[in-house]
């Protein structure tokens, strides 16, 4: 039977954790994660959890605990969000080329300065290329469903890398909604217990972690880092699979497509803002305009594939960044998706930018933004000239 | 690209680095005049000094000349042999 | 889609009061959702907190701008913030106040539900409580969730005085049809 | 049995030949450390010269008998807490120690370890002492003492070495309230094994052996008289060896009669250059920490 | 009259440095950029240099110590590397965004893990987007002048952004060779003090830094940022330009041709890795191929004109990458020109990853990817499999 | 004239009407200090309440009439350094201060903290010690005492508070060899205002005062109860209120009689579920530290 | 998109937050019972107590109404006045 | 363009040396660049450094895999790592040893030039600094960069001590041509 709760969307990957039994969390707070350490520090008081709750002073030390607990055998979990996952960012990288399967959701909080508390991914995008598993989310359940999913991609054989969820500070972390909180034996027989093999301290088996190492030897564990890339690309897709079979909720892996089957003029999206685009795509429809959505999960590994093909043959494609490439002028998915349709025939893009800092995005916005899309596929317009998304209601 | 069995910087055979022909000349112990202290066993830096039937000996192998127990021997007992 | 756009100071329950309106809702097998505004208000400073309610699932993470409904758990609040700005058409104000007869109401609004919660959470918590009384008054203003799952989780919450002060506010809210009367059909 | 011959009997986890220096006696202090500790150990060797001279090791090959890892300059003590965790959750007692330079420990990581020391991590510590940043070519550390030559600190026509005195980190980690802390010096071995013993030991926080260690090559003094300088140290007082036990303190090695500062900085070259004014300032420094370590250890006439 | 010194990249970039007369100087040491602290050292010991120097417990301390000096007016300088500069990533991306324009010289090592000391730009190029201007350099020669010309750039009134200027450890930071070191009269003529206004720390004239600020606000604070970067590449081309003028030594501004008149094969490079690439373009005109290179110098802000229209009409192009992106199964800079050539015609393109870890790139490698780069040509071969250059010389 | 008579003439520095909540005695630590400090005073506030409240100011507005800044949690001391660097550099004597809560100096910003301290640097920190991260709700820091509830150390079926002791700041910078390091508290404003004076003419190094500050929000009382809180704090020896100037330590207010450490503990919520047990700990710990500073003092009958 | 005529995050004009709101009843002192030892004014975290021709005054505009003046004046001389 | 290659053992001044060369060359008015392998050897492990002199600006960045010359300081290495290895036809050989009668000199070797250093340098110094003695052998058997320059060099790093070991190299060398001759024509 399921179990509704309605819950925030820290709460949400509060329970995912809990739900996938980690050994050793450690955490240090930061607005906007905070609630989510505490209601694990709270689990453990209550018994709730048998987890060993870690509380360093920083979070460096924080993703160090990990990569002792990790590196000792055990399934660890933590949680930061912008200044804390740039203070260790140091062994975060080192993690992913350790090939240590640590789980870290990132409540995506604006980096500074300006001095902000509010939401926007720029932290972690910013970051993406550490090695890790990036995986963007939209809402409640999502977040608790891939917290879950996380563990599974991590440790499976043919990929063994940390994964990072991602979920906007505030816009979710903060979200009350009705989730579906799955059975701890299903779950259990879901996600089976983590025994590493490939790296490991122990007196009974002893060996040298991290020798020095010449280059020869460096650039076959830099290749095989980049395989198991590759293969995440599958194990997303069978995890993604052999959850939706089990507990009726798919996330269609990589990417989302929405109602892009006949889509013309498409837009590109990440994380949460991708709701008041749905909403914008639906509105269109309506209008007689063949909108379309491709909501992007996974942005490491990067779904060059599908990306590929979800953008052939459409008349015009827009990306809405949350974000900024400071030496591009444009949003940093803007500037990735420009390189993975590199070698289709040549469609009017549009960069957007828009939502940093914690403003909305709003449906209006969004609807804006196909206007455009339309516009610039309607003149075969080859701009890139970012458009900003500028919210003026309420003001 | 060197290939190996591990998907990441691990190693588990044990290194072995020859130190000992790092040594201009090599400690010998005279066993008439040591003490039995075993001084130069707690000092050296390299563990090349063995405590066997009850006598301290140097092993050579790693050891790497630098002249720590000859300095620390109370009994003024070892000598780097230059002959050879 | 309902939203309701909330209003009160920091210390007053006025998130904790949008999230029970999300458990009523969806315990009534609708979609809802709720976020705050997330300021730096310490205790005392006014606070905003949005609620969104729908056949279907919600979709937007954006503040209310265009309220269905307005609550206001703090009357001095009237002064310090524009408490109607965005007001829909044919919206619903639900306000804690001793009286709204020196109220300018805008034409939006079409429905004024009031109770003199401060007065009445004296008498009930022996202090200025005011908050699950303007809740009770919220639910029978609109009717958009059962009382009985508000007073569920409230009582998960905060215990039984609460109920009782929800069940006040049900109870003696005054509900003034204005502007031409309020419609629950048409949104 | 005499101390050497216990010694004797217990098992090198170091692999034979690391690559550091003719009489490098942080080696020494290494290899006895983990004599000490046995083969029931997972050490952490942060970078620095005793993870440079490859005991860790090298590509595909360990430097060690037991688990070894590199932490990073600066996550050591964070690192062996999260391995402890571990081993504490599944129920096994496994000794997860550190041996980490100075660099490491007083600069570059020491928040990491003070955050494990008031947390009460049961993890040790050994922190070797060479007071400066060897790996790297001998730069200042905190722990680099006042008037000394590095390559940071040079000797010019407007600078005569470090300014400031070196960080007194075993009384400040004495402070941190850990059941175990202790100085020692390889000069003073057989009371340098007993607190590593000690340290094993302790299972109720973190223990905390700061060693004194001298370095031939960043020091300027012959490779023979690594243990002579070990001593001069102890024996003028600059490196006192004492104990904080459980919050206690106490004296193990009391120098009554102190050789002058003098004997032991002029010892080596890295001193050679330093003004009276130096000398007289590191003296003064060097008797008033004397003074207020023998009031703490209340054993004014031990 | 110009002064010839035989030195050492370290040197090359202390003496630049030195030159530049920098108030406030602080950095940590790491190999393979230590010398360059030690020359430090020993020029205000000697009295040489009137800097002041912090000698700081951390790399995260370094960058602090210089935000502070940089708000009160000061024009500083520092060095670092890989997990240093990781280590004040949070910090880093600070000062950018607070629009200071400090100078950073990375001598570029890997990542670890694998333990490693040796060359390779995955450290700064993993961190391209934390909003630095990041210019890449060939030789000794181009360390020092780059280094003078890094404060004009980054303090012109138009940029008012942090430089890094990057170049390859033990390749070029012990690599020893001849280089022309310019009068410190000259140097001052070009390089005028440092006299900020638009942020400074001084009882004189209050003002907060960095008050907490909403999303409409910081918006602005970004698009500045973007903005700035956009002139900044205007800027390095005049401060080449009057550098070259002044000093006879001409770098080209953002990119740097090599044979690219009428080049049909071409590769991109960056770094030190450019000389044997220089030299196997030369052999493989001298067998009649038409070959070409460019050398990107400034990544941050991205050349993107500059690529799109030296790239424009090629038969096939190559990009030698010493570093990967993990989700894409390329270099890094390979995935940004596919992205700036996006809406040219379809080229081949093919990606090569090798050097990593202090390996070294040979001419015979070099010629060996342009053979390959022909044959996508001739083939019109669309692959973007990434093509390993992996030395087997000397082993 | 009277200690308020003199503070009644220098101007307050920092912004009317900071968001801090009612009767926060970290406010006025901050007003006080300022106040000392006066007009040609740089300050920085990293993240933390006083930060949170604007006293850096809201969008393009100022929270204070002096320069202020945002250090990060994590770099305070370290930005300040490179400030008064600056400043010192080009002959200005600007006091360069830190009012910094002690998540951001005993945790986050420790390591900077403790280089500065080393290095000598000349700057003014001040810790305003309300034992926990208020401004993200009250989580555990290293200075949250033994027992206490906080939102990560919650009480619970099985758990009760923070497991291990508060770490001991004060002693842990004063054995860096500072010039001067001094505990206040606001409830002996006048003893405060003095230390504040002292700190701020140290030109010879790091100057360090902890102000024992109390949070109504966090700790559970009423907002008028703040400086009696505080004052139990001090009569209770918990936060024992003692100078160290160079190189010596004096007690500035000597309780010869304590409270009973419950009457402390049991005036507000955040200890309230503590054990019989856990009070002795406190008791315990509270003479042990108490004794260890007479020796210190070496002031047993002042 | 908040134009400014700043590059950076900076501020330059006061910031005026008005606290005098958040409070229920305003403290007042009785002048009679005060015996000026001024510790209102060293307690007071808003700054609103000021001295004034010899006495100390509360000024109402930022005081949040905390108490802590009635507190721990030892005289007893201040009040919340609570007729408004 | 001269490639060489130099091998000592850590402590023994092999990578000054090269930059010694590289200095020279310069000053010669030709171009020169060199560096060092960097491994972690301390004192007494092998070392070695790659020089590269030309009349054009030199580009590449690598290693010296083909000599035109290899310089071996210390003796014992001749056991210890394979000095020969990729050695350009028409190299030289720069060896510190009392005889090469015992050596196996492959073909590509066509000049050999040796010192009895350590001898010499127990001499002139009273400990072993073969270093200088060999940088003088080679600039006399190779003739690549002036002497001079070398000795100019020497001596502000060094002092005249070393200035007296370069000039015994350069004198007591003893060039052998082998395996059909040494030209330096051809390159
Ligand atoms: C973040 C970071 N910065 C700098 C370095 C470079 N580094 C490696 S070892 C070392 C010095 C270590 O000194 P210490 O711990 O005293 O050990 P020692 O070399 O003296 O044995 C430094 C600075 C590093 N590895 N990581
Ligand atoms: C690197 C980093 N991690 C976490 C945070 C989040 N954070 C902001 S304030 C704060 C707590 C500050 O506590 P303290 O210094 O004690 O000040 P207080 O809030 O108690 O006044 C934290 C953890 C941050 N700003 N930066
Ligand atoms: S010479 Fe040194 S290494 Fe050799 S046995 Fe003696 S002490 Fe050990
Ligand atoms: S430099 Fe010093 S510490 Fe390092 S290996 Fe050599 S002697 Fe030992
Ligand atoms: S939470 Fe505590 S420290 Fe923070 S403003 Fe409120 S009373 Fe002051
Ligand atoms: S009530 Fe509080 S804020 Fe108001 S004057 Fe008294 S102490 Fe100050």
């Amino acid at each position: 039977m399921k179990q509704r709760k309605v819950v925030d969307g820290n709460h949400a990957a509060a329970l995912g954790a809990l739900l996938s039994k980690p050994d050793v969390v450690a955490a240090y707070p930061i607005t906007p994660q905070t609630p989510l350490v505490q209601h694990f520090s709270q689990y453990v008081a209550n018994g709730v959890m048998d987890s060993t709750i870690v509380e360093p002073e920083s979070e460096h030390s924080a993703m160090s605990i990990l990569t002792g607990s990790s590196l000792a055998g055990g399934r660890t979990f933590t949680a930061t969000s912008s200044q804390g996952l740039a203070l260790m960012y140091e062994p975060y990288f080192r993690v992913s080329t350790m090939r240590l399967p640590i789980v870290m959701d990132i409540v995506n909080r604006e980096m500074i300065s300006p001095q902000s508390v509010w939401g926007g991914p720029q932290d972690s995008l910013t970051l993406r290329d550490a090695g890790w598993i990036q995986i963007y989310v939209e809402d409640n359940q999502e977040i608790l469903d891939m917290t879950i999913q996380a563990f599974k991609i991590a440790e499976h054989k043919d990929v063994l890398l940390p994964v990072n969820i991602c979920y906007d500070g505030f816009y979710l972390s903060h979200m009350t909604e009705g989730v579906y909180v799955p059975e701890q034996d299903e779950v259990t027989e879901f996600l089976p217990p983590y025994r590493p093999t490939h790296v490991k301290l122990d007196p009974e088996e002893p060996m040298a972690v991290d020798p020095l190492t010449p280059g020869n030897y460096l650039q076959y564990y830099r290749e095989l880092h980049m395989q198991a890339m590759d293969e995440a690309k599958r194990v997303i897709k069978e995890v993604n699979d052999e959850f939706a079979k089990k507990f009726g909720r798919d996330y269609f892996g990589l990417v989302e497509p929405y109602r892009m089957d006949d889509a013309e003029f498409v837009l590109v999206t990440l994380g949460s803002l991708t709701g008041s685009a749905r909403v914008a795509v639906d509105l269109a429809r309506e209008k007689g305009v063949k909108a379309g959505l491709i909501k992007i999960r996974s942005l490491r590994p990067f779904p060059l594939e599908e990306i590929k093909e979800l953008l052939k043959d459409r008349k015009a494609v827009g990306v809405v960044d949350r974000n900024v490439s400071f030496g591009w002028h444009t949003g940093i998915v803007y500037q990735e998706i420009k390189s993975a349709i590199s070698d289709l025939d040549t469609v009017p893009t549009v960069p957007f930018v828009g939502g940093l800092g914690g403003e909305d995005l709003t449906t209006e916005l969004m609807s804006d933004a196909i206007d455009h899309v339309v516009k610039a596929g309607k003149n075969s317009q080859i701009e890139n000239k970012t458009i900003w998304l500028i919210n003026d209601k309420g003001r | 690209m060197k290939k190996t069995d591990f998907i990441c910087a691990i190693g588990k055979e044990l290194n072995i680095i020859n130190t000992g022909d790092w040594k201009v000349y090599p400690p010998v112990i005279d066993q008439e005049k040591c003490k039995k202290c075993g001084l130069c066993l707690l000092y050296c830096p390299t563990n090349s000094v063995k405590h066997e039937d009850g006598k301290y000996i140097i092993h050579l192998e790693f050891c790497k000349g630098c002249g720590v127990c000859i300095h620390e021997c109370p009994a003024n007992s070892i000598e780097f042999k230059k002959g050879e | 889609m309902k939203e309701i756009r909330i209003h009160g100071r920091g210390g007053q329950g006025a998130v904790t009061t949008s999230e029970i309106i999300v458990y009523a809702a969806v315990e009534d097998g609708l979609f809802g959702a709720c976020f705050p505004y997330f300021g730096f208000e310490k205790k005392g400073g006014p606070v905003t907190a949005f609620v969104r309610i729908d056949e279907r699932k919600i979709r937007e993470k954006n503040q209310v701008y265009n309220p269905n409904c307005i609550m206001v758990i703090d009357p001095t609040l009237i002064n310090a913030v524009d408490i109607f700005v965005g007001a829909k058409d044919n919206s619903i104000l639900v306000m804690n106040t001793k009286s709204v007869e020196a109220m300018e109401i805008p034409n939006e609004i079409k429905r004024v539900a009031y109770v003199d919660a401060n007065s009445a959470s004296m008498d009930i918590f022996g202090r200025l409580l005011p908050n699950t009384i303007v809740l009770g008054a919220f639910a029978k203003a609109t009717g958009w969730v059962s009382l009985d799952k508000i007073i569920e989780r409230t009582k998960d919450i905060w215990g039984d005085k609460n109920v009782e002060a929800i069940q006040y506010g049900y109870d003696n809210v005054k509900i003034l049809d204005v502007n031409g009367g309020f419609s629950n059909e048409e949104n | 049995m005499s101390v050497a011959e216990n010694i004797a009997k217990l098992d090198d986890m170091v692999g034979p030949g690391v690559t550091a220096c003719l009489g490098c006696n942080a080696e020494l202090s290494m290899r006895m450390a983990l004599k000490v500790f046995g083969s029931n150990t997972i050490v952490g060797i942060p970078p620095g010269c005793m993870g440079g001279v490859q005991s860790v090791g090298w590509a595909d090959k360990t430097g060690m008998k037991i688990p070894v890892f590199f932490p990073l300059l600066d996550n050591t003590a964070s690192m062996l807490a999260g391995i402890k965790k571990y081993y504490e959750r599944v129920g096994r007692d496994v000794n997860v120690v550190a041996f980490a330079g100075d660099g490491a420990t007083v600069d570059a990581g020491f928040q990491a370890l003070s955050g494990a020391a008031e947390r009460g991590d049961n993890i040790i510590y050994v922190c070797y002492d060479n007071e400066g940043y060897m790996n790297t070519g001998f730069q200042r550390s905190s722990s680099t003492a006042l008037g000394s030559w590095t390559s940071t600190t040079p000797v010019g026509s407007s600078t005569k070495g470090k300014v400031s005195h070196k960080k007194d980190m075993p009384m400040i980690m004495a402070m941190h309230d850990i059941p175990y802390m202790a100085t020692a010096s390889p000069a003073y071995m057989p009371d340098m094994i007993k607190k590593l013993e000690k340290a094993k030991n302790v299972k109720n926080g973190l223990a905390y052996v700061h060693i004194y260690n001298t370095c031939a090559t960043g020091w300027g003094y012959e490779s023979e008289r690594s243990i002579e300088i070990c001593r001069k140290g102890v024996q003028s007082r600059f490196t006192p060896i004492y104990e904080f036990e459980n919050g206690k303190f106490s004296l193990n090695i009391n120098i009554k009669k102190p050789i002058p500062i003098e004997d032991f900085l002029f010892s080596m070259k890295k001193y050679k250059h330093i003004s009276e004014d130096q000398v007289k300032d590191l003296q003064r420094y060097t008797d008033e920490k004397w003074e207020n370590l023998l009031m703490l250890c209340n054993a004014t006439d031990k």
